[in-house]
């Protein structure tokens, strides 16, 4: 049922009766075209644009839990296109044009906030580091501004500006940054992948992947075999046991991210905020949580928690970057699971195996990128190659030293 | 708070719900507090909550989204509606349980969410919209027409967010963290946790007792229990007394264990000072306490369940169990006419103690069909009426609270008059801290609630926490589990006789929400969200738990479900025809209850937020008035102003003194390590891409690290000290991090090599002395009868010298400045000293002191690669330096240096530049564009990677990145930086600008 | 967390600096390029037991190979990575 | 004459004081060469390098574990530590003058461990930690090797020269409660 000023009456008058699930809950047919493993916001995005932009709509997605369970559901919502390397930034951009027209595109509000992505700086040579991106930005026709002290301590005036150990000197603000509700994308995208007839099967396990002769064939699941023509894997933060199963190994680390909620309080933080100093970041939810997040805990996990230490360090960033938090609480704190990629970019292309594409390692940065990503992996599965916008991410980049590394972190992944 | 004293006091004996004896608080300690601008009085002992409710205050706040009027559910931390704001000021404190506030002289609060008023709030017309506010509601709205989005609905649904308002200005009061070993952590003290406790600590075991109350004692605070036929409070204190007495258990009061970690780690907060106006000097307002525990035990009691019917959230309906706490601990009570509705026997004790204390029963509602015999027996007792096989379809009443009920029952409707409505739907376990490491609870058909099933290491559970729901059953679980606990702690336990206690009730039948309710019936109070709420998740298929959660918002307020969540997912079984074991609970997370940012950032904080490296001359440089910036952990002298300059003033000045003259500057910052033994020289081969092994005693060389990846690292330099020792320098930004790849390709890569080092960073003070005549100033300081000519101690020269006739120093002929130059280390004692001396020695060359500004121009005016050059992202060859990657051994990074990408010709490499009109100023970030290209990034060439304002050429220079490199020397490129609205033509050049063949370095 | 450091004692993860897969065998000078991608690049990156390099960086400076369930973190053994060479030989 | 930091009645509840004059080493043993190293110790100092967290104390030096075959030696102040352990030791070790890296603080009195757990994450418990023991460990961020001294309970603290005002401030903010006494001092 399309959502409407009508339908919503309709409902409203009628007791909320005649809604219908969002989308249907499916049991996997014999055989697709196309398998996406993974119910996240990039394979439900995937299976959309498959559908809609290439017609291919004989696609399942096989999501081992419920939709929307794994980093989809569970990350701090910050979307923007602030990106350095030539790889990166036109791809981010095209996905916040994506996410500025997806309400009407899916006929779901996921409410995309535009409230301002503020990286601020805290020397010179850092100045001169955002001032770098900024220009990379403005050369790809994306937004970019370079604030000074005064024009930040406008726009945040709660931060510390008078006992910093590490003092605000500026910052690089992208205002069309900004965040989206989480859950709502996945379930936005669920419902329209549905809507054009993609079978969306939850608590369906995908646990071998059927090579035959260099060629996939198909899946086995906790619900049987599924055969299928092409398989795409966006299984995130679990890419590589998913990957293993068909024989590959990749450049990838599993790495647990920990985010943090506050109790609601009343507007107060505008804009999405990131320290310089350290790696604590923050924003308001529209239901009045401060959201934020920071660093890695730093070794390889795949369960969804973090420690206490680490808890620690982030709010001391906090803290120091706004001394106004002390009487605020934590509400809650969580951890999700993610790829972390030895240059810190994402991949999104074919694999040595007929049939099988990827799109994994993405770090923690992903969410922004879920149209885009959706939108490119679609292509590269219907095409068999990559579309102009993800054609740096492909895997074998490494080989060639075609790295898209914007912190110059190297080839050890938590650093990214 | 500047009412006269005696209103004041007045105010403290007019409390009109208040019993006349009775109870645990102080009556010889009246207190006064305010709530919403007016004063009342209350006790030592109280909660906030029962002192309002001793006031017959009911309406304390309002709803999130239905702005619906709320009283006081709960006496403890599940309080979902009474949430306050605390304090004024920079201490303003939002969303405060009023049931765990203690009581204190002075206290301000006021209710929250409500606009203009409390009782009168605009905002409830929320209510009457509600037909369309359900779960779920923003997700299909609002999307009309498209541009409404950003401009109306945007803004009106992020003004309505949240309850209460933050201080938004920096909190005054100081948090500390602390950490706690000990063998056995008891998490709560009731009946159970205080058998643990005494046990454990009578067997010897180091024991903490962790109890979130500012009193200990649990439900035998709240009920009239008899312990070996005695007040279960004489139990109580004799326990108490007991575990004071013993040296190792330390009881910790106030203190919320609210989270399990990985290994036994466990995290609570102690709340040291928020039971008064302001903490004491010197004193914390809060703790955290990071607690290492071999074992815990875990006996953090239940929490009673509210039963689901039409305006069930009205102010006045409370749990039964919090109706005891109330009149038994705080000898209060809300109502004078009180109809209970309870699905489970514990209704009988709550008919006993309302009606011991004479508070009149409207009447007993049972949904069950029959009624149990401990329930009638009671009824008769109390004189009251039981109606069984009915519910409550609706309460009536308004804003002031509840009046009367609709009863449904065999008879048909009735409506009874009531103030106060006590229910008891029955007992969750409260089993957060079970769970916190991903262990979920399993479904107990018996008690209708989840209990503990697997458990992380080292943790029991005892009493309620697991389900045993008696008395007898929670102290003979603590009594276990203290032994247990202590046994495997290597004490010997000895299980107490326990004491006697009369049989309990306990049978329930689970009615998880009244059919034909009629009005609103509410499962999560906070978040309003009704069981229709639920219905409508499980009809758009959000029936999982977890998408239930998310879709309703069901357990995602500031209470965390912990009156709701069971509720929910058995309201959702019973929808969909499952199995509530099946579905499951949500993830429990922590913190158990929400945790002050504060608390968890200790003393880390403002300018102690990180520690600050300060070098032995940093009083010297702020007497001579440096201006410092930070340089990693370090405070450097960034320039040494006259008076007002401005830094590029003083640089210039600074430059030329040391291009001319002599200048002096710290350098101690360096990293330093010490390298020895005999493979010292092939470990350093393997590190740096070029070759230190052959170079010789007394000489130092420059050198860079690569990474695995073959890029680079670091730079710096080696000096070789002796034959098997040598002196390696690191970037200031990177010596930690250069520190820990040595020391892992000395112990995982190449452990045969026999080759010790360690960071001396700090153990010498170091100057660079540099300029034309600052072999003038070093002779008169270098003791060294051979003197330091160009012959004796020619360009990278190294040698142990002694200064100022017999310090211990190390002189060091290297050249960052590109003049003439000696870097000079003597032990940090002497650093201030010497600087000093240098400073004395020096004035009559004209020595002046120069900081990082200066530093920076002078190396960019002789091409030295620097950290804007040093980004992770560029190679030796990139940088021109590709020479120094030896062919003829191997080192990290030799390999994969040679991929494809890294020799593509156009890949940016370094070379100068200049402006072309010298008086415009570079800017370092700038990206190059050919003079007539659009400014696309098809077009980017590279970026300007560092400037230098101004340069001993009379202008401004800059290195930088840049397609095609060397090949476009003298070409003209533009420096485009829109984000500064800046666009120069540039002029690329050979990145040496001064002195290109280094005869002044050699002078 | 909570790592034993062989030398230390048990102390907070906050100690350590975590770096990845333990027991990569570095390739050597000879070895090909295709080796060395794989040595710097590719991990098993294995739900389950795996062993993991820490550095003490708090403490005593030991690099140590904590081998440790990925999936529960439940430790199962550290060791020096010296003296596990060291008892290789 | 002492002087005071927080609270100002009654007995300090912790006393403070630089150890200056101090002349400290750092021995780490060559490959294959600890037992010599350890035996050369011994001969030179009759003291038995430790080869667990201890400190040992002789009557010119004590040696203090300060990592694997690694050994912190602390003394009164002497012209040349480095060459004097190097003439000790010989090729068996690697010698390098600390003197000036680190400084030293010597903390006692009552409330002593109290503050001491709100710096750093050990467990300093009687039954735990002795006279004798040490431990290498981040104090408030800054890496610290501590040793107790006696049951008083006094404790050594050796912490990085650079960073040696913010763990003085450390201690007087985390002391204040108790009352602070500083003796000589030049921190
Ligand atoms: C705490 C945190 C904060 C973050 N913050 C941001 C942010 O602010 N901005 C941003 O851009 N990004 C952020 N990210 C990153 C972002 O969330 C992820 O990169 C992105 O969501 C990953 O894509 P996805 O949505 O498809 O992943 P997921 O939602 O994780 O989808 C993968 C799905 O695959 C399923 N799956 C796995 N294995 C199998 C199998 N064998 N069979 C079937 N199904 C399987 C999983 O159950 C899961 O549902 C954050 C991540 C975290 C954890
Ligand atoms: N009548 C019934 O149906 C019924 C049901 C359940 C319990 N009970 C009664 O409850 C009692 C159970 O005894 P018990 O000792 O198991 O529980 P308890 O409820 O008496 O004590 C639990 C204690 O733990 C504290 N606590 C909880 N979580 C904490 C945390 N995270 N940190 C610090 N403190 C925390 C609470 O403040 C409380 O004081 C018995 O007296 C029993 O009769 C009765
Ligand atoms: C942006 C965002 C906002 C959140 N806000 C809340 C909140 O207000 N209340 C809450 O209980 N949880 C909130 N959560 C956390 C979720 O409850 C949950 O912890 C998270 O999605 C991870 O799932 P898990 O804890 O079930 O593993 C929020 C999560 C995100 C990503
Ligand atoms: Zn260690």
């Amino acid at each position: 049922m399309r959502y409407s000023v009508f339908s919503l009456l309709a409902q409203a008058l009628n007791g909320q009766k005649g809604w219908k699930p969002a989308w249907r809950d499916a049991s996997p047919k014999d055989e697709y075209d196309v398998v996406i493993v993974g119910g996240g916001g990039h394979g439900l995005a995937t299976a959309h644009y498959l559908a809609k932009e290439h017609g291919i709509t004989n696609v399942a997605v096989l999501e081992k839990s419920t939709i929307g369970s794994g980093n989809v559901g569970r990350n701090t919502t910050i979307i923007r296109s602030n990106y350095l390397l030539p790889g990166n930034t036109p791809f981010y951009e095209w996905s916040l044009k994506l996410w500025e027209g997806l309400e009407q595109d899916i006929n779901y509000n996921a409410m995309v906030s535009q409230r301002g992505v503020l990286n601020l700086y805290h020397s010179d040579a850092q100045r001169d580091a955002f001032a770098r991106r900024g220009n990379a930005m403005r050369l790809n026709g994306v937004d970019a501004e370079l604030l000074d002290r005064a024009a930040v301590r406008k726009l945040v005036p709660y931060l510390d500006y008078d006992n910093a150990r590490f003092p605000v000197h500026g910052g690089l603000l992208q205002r069309r940054g900004g965040t989206v509700r989480h859950d709502a994308v996945a379930w936005g995208y669920a419902r329209a992948a549905d809507q054009r007839g993609v079978d969306i099967c939850q608590n369906c396990e995908v646990t071998n992947i059927r090579v035959e002769n260099g060629r996939v064939i198909g899946v086995d699941t906790t619900k049987g075999f599924v055969r299928a023509k092409k398989i795409g894997l966006a299984a995130a933060g679990n890419s590589s046991r998913v990957a293993a199963m068909a024989g590959l190994r990749l450049p990838i680390e599993s790495h647990v991210l920990q985010a943090f909620v506050s109790e609601g309080v009343k507007p107060l933080i505008d804009t999405v905020v990131t320290f310089g100093a350290g790696h604590f970041y923050i924003n308001q939810s529209d239901k009045g949580g401060l959201v934020f997040g920071g660093d890695l805990d730093g070794y390889n996990s795949y369960a969804q928690r973090g420690a206490l230490p680490h808890v620690e360090h982030l709010l001391e960033e906090g803290m120091a970057l706004m001394p106004m938090l002390g009487r605020l609480r934590v509400l809650r704190s969580w951890g999700g699971i993610m790829d972390m990629s030895m240059d810190g970019s994402p991949i999104i292309g074919t694999t040595p195996i007929d049939g099988l594409y990827l799109n994994a390692g993405w770090c923690y940065g992903g969410f922004k990128a879920t149209p885009a990503s959706g939108w490119c992996f679609a292509h590269t599965i219907a095409r068999g190659e990559p579309h102009v916008l993800n054609a740096p991410y492909r895997l074998n980049r490494f080989d060639t030293g075609h790295l898209i590394d914007e912190k110059g972190a190297g080839a050890t992944p938590n650093l990214h | 708070m500047n009412a006269p004293a005696n209103i004041m006091r007045a105010a403290a004996l007019s409390q009109p719900r208040r019993f006349a004896e009775g109870g645990l608080i102080d009556r010889s300690r009246p207190v006064s507090f305010r709530f919403d601008g007016k004063s009342y009085g209350g006790f030592e002992g109280d909660t906030l909550a029962s002192a309002l409710m001793a006031n017959g205050v009911k309406l304390v706040g309002r709803s999130f989204k239905y702005h619906r009027p709320r009283g006081i559910l709960s006496a403890g931390p599940e309080e979902p509606n009474a949430l306050v704001e605390m304090r004024s000021g920079a201490r303003r404190e939002p969303n405060t349980r009023a049931t765990q506030v203690e009581l204190y002289d002075g206290l301000i609060s006021a209710s929250q969410n409500r606009w203009p008023s409390l009782t009168f709030d605009l905002r409830a017309v929320n209510s009457v919209a509600s037909p369309l506010l359900n779960a779920g509601f923003y997700y299909k709205t609002f999307m009309w027409p498209a541009s409404f989005w950003e401009k109306v609905y945007e803004p009106l649904i992020r003004r309505a967010a949240g309850l209460g308002r933050a201080s938004g200005i920096e909190d005054p009061d100081i948090y500390e963290r602390v950490s706690l070993h000990c063998d056995v952590l008891v998490i709560g003290s009731g009946p159970a946790g205080l058998m643990a406790a005494l046990t454990a600590g009578r067997a010897g075991a180091r024991v903490v007792l962790a109890e979130q109350d500012f009193r200990l004692g649990g439900r035998l605070l709240d009920e009239r229990f008899e312990i070996d036929d005695a007040d279960g409070l004489h139990w109580l204190r004799s326990i108490e007394t007991e575990l004071e007495s013993l040296p190792d258990v330390q009881i910790l009061r106030r203190t919320t264990v609210f989270g399990g970690f990985d290994q036994r780690n466990y995290g609570a907060v102690e709340r040291v000072a928020d039971h008064v106006p302001v903490p004491d000097e010197y004193m914390p307002r809060q703790r955290l306490w990071r607690i290492t525990a071999k074992q815990t035990v875990l006996a953090s009691g239940s929490i009673e369940r509210p039963l689901v019917f039409g305006d069930n959230d009205r102010p006045g309906i409370m749990l039964a169990g919090a109706v005891r706490t109330y009149l038994n601990r705080f000898s209060v009570c809300a109502g004078e006419r009180v109809l209970i509705f309870a699905t489970n026997d514990d209704a009988a004790r709550t008919i006993d103690d309302l009606a011991a204390s004479g508070v009149n029963i409207a009447a007993v509602i049972d949904p069950r069909p029959q009624s149990s015999a401990a329930m009638i027996n009671a009824a008769k007792r109390a004189g009251t009426k039981l109606l069984a096989d009915a519910v409550i379809v609706r309460a009536l009443g308004g804003r002031s609270g509840v009046r009367g009920a609709e009863i449904k029952g065999p008879d048909g409707e009735q409506v009874i008059d009531c103030d106060l409505i006590a229910m008891s739907g029955g007992w969750n376990p409260s089993l957060h801290l079970t769970s916190h490491l991903g262990h979920k609870p399993v479904w107990n058909e018996q008690i209708a609630a989840f209990v503990p099933d697997k458990l992380p290491d080292g943790m029991r559970v005892a009493g309620a926490a697991q389900g045993s729901f008696t008395l007898a059953g929670a102290l003979a679980d603590g009594a276990a589990a203290g032994v247990a606990a202590a046994e495997i702690c290597g004490f010997d336990g000895v299980s107490p006789e326990l004491p006697r206690i009369a049989p309990e009730p306990l049978a329930l039948t689970p009615l998880w929400r009244v059919h034909g309710a009629k009005g609103k019936a509410f499962i999560d109070f906070q978040n309003d969200v009704t069981d229709k709420d639920v219905e409508l998740a499980g009809r758009e298929g959000f029936r999982a738990a977890e998408l239930m959660k998310r879709y309703t918002t069901l357990g995602m307020a500031t209470d965390q479900g912990k009156t709701a969540n069971v509720t929910g997912l058995a309201v959702m079984a019973e929808i969909t025809g499952s199995d509530i074991g099946k579905i499951g609970t949500t993830t429990f997370r922590p913190p158990f209850t929400p945790v002050a940012i504060g608390a968890f950032a200790g003393h880390s904080r403002g300018k102690y937020f990180r520690p600050t490296r300060l070098t032995p001359m940093h009083d010297w440089a702020a007497e001579q008035g440096a201006v410092f910036v930070e340089a990693g952990a370090w405070l450097r002298a960034q320039y040494f102003p006259n008076r007002n300059d401005d830094w590029l003033t003083a640089a210039i000045r600074e430059v030329k003194a040391v291009r001319e003259r002599v200048g002096v500057c710290d350098v101690s910052t360096l990293g330093k390590i010490d390298v020895q033994g005999p493979d010292a020289g092939i470990l350093l081969d393997r590190l740096y891409c070029n070759t230190m092994s052959t170079l010789p005693v007394g000489k130092v060389r420059y050198g860079l690290m690569l990474r695995d990846d073959g890029l680079i690292m670091d730079d710096g330099t080696a000096a070789r000290l002796a034959d098997d020792r040598w002196l390696v320098t690191t970037t200031t930004a990177n010596a930690t991090k250069v520190m820990q790849h040595m020391d892992y390709c000395a112990q995982v890569l190449w452990p045969e090599l026999d080759v010790q080092f360690v960071a001396v960073t700090e153990q010498w003070a170091q100057v660079s002395v540099a300029g034309p005549r600052s072999r003038d100033v070093l002779r008169k300081l270098v003791d060294a009868s051979t003197g330091i000519s160009n012959e004796v101690f020619p360009y990278m020269a190294a040698a142990d010298v002694t200064v100022c006739g017999g310090v211990k120093a190390r002189l060091f002929r290297i050249s960052f400045s590109g003049e003439l130059a000696y870097e000079l280390a003597v032990p940090a004692r002497y650093g201030d000293a010497l600087i000093r001396r240098v400073m004395h020695e020096g004035a009559a060359e004209g020595i002046a002191p120069y900081g990082t500004e200066a530093l920076s121009i002078m190396r960019i005016e002789k091409g030295h690669a620097a950290g804007g050059e040093l980004i992770g992202q560029t190679t030796a060859r990139d940088l021109g330096l590709a020479k120094m990657m030896s062919s003829k051994k191997d080192y990290v990074g030799r390999v994969l240096v040679q991929r494809p990408a890294f020799l593509e010709q156009d890949r940016p490499s370094l070379v100068g530049f200049r402006p072309v009109d010298r008086n415009q100023r570079l800017s370092a970030g700038a990206h190059f564009l050919e003079v007539s290209a659009k400014p696309v990034i098809e077009n980017d060439l590279g970026h300007m990677t560092s400037v230098a304002a101004w340069s001993t050429l009379g202008h401004s220079v800059g290195l930088g990145l840049l397609a095609g490199g060397a090949d476009r020397i003298g070409s003209i490129v533009i420096a485009h930086d829109p984000v500064r609205r800046r666009d120069i033509p540039v002029e690329v050049c050979h990145p040496v600008f001064y002195d290109p063949k280094g005869e002044k370095l050699r002078a | 967390m909570r790592i034993v450091c062989p030398h230390c004692g048990e102390r907070p993860v906050d100690e350590f600096v975590p770096y990845g897969a333990a027991g990569l065998k570095r390739p050597d000078a000879s070895a090909s390029t295709s080796d060395w991608l794989d040595y710097v690049y590719l991990r098993d990156n294995k739900a389950g037991m795996h062993g993991e390099l820490f550095y003490h960086v708090g403490g005593c400076r030991a690099w140590l190979i904590v081998t440790r369930d990925t999936r529960t973190h439940a430790i199962a053994e550290v060791v020096a990575a010296r003296d596990q060479r060291d008892a290789a030989r | 004459m002492p002087q005071r930091i927080g609270r100002a009645d009654g007995p300090a509840g912790v006393t403070v004081h630089e150890r200056g004059d101090l002349s400290l080493g750092l021995i780490t043993a060559r490959r294959g060469m600890r037992t010599t190293c350890i035996d050369s110790l011994r001969a030179s100092y009759d003291l038995d390098a430790p080869m667990t967290a201890r400190i040992v104390h002789g009557r010119t030096l004590s040696l203090a574990w300060a990592g694997p075959e690694t050994w912190l030696a602390i003394g009164s102040a002497r012209p040349d530590i480095e060459t004097e352990l190097k003439a000790v030791v010989g090729q068996a070790a690697s010698i390098v003058d600390m003197s000036d890296q680190r400084v030293v603080m010597r903390i006692s009195g009552p409330m002593t461990r109290t503050v001491l757990a709100k710096g750093v994450t050990i467990d300093l418990h009687p039954r735990v930690f002795k006279p004798g023991d040490t431990a290498i460990t981040p104090l408030a961020h800054i890496t610290t090797q501590l040793w107790q001294v006696d049951d008083t309970p006094t404790f050594d603290l050796v912490s990085p020269h650079a960073t040696a005002r913010d763990m003085f401030h450390w201690l007087t903010v985390s002391a204040a409660e108790f009352g602070l006494d500083v003796g000589r001092t030049q921190l």
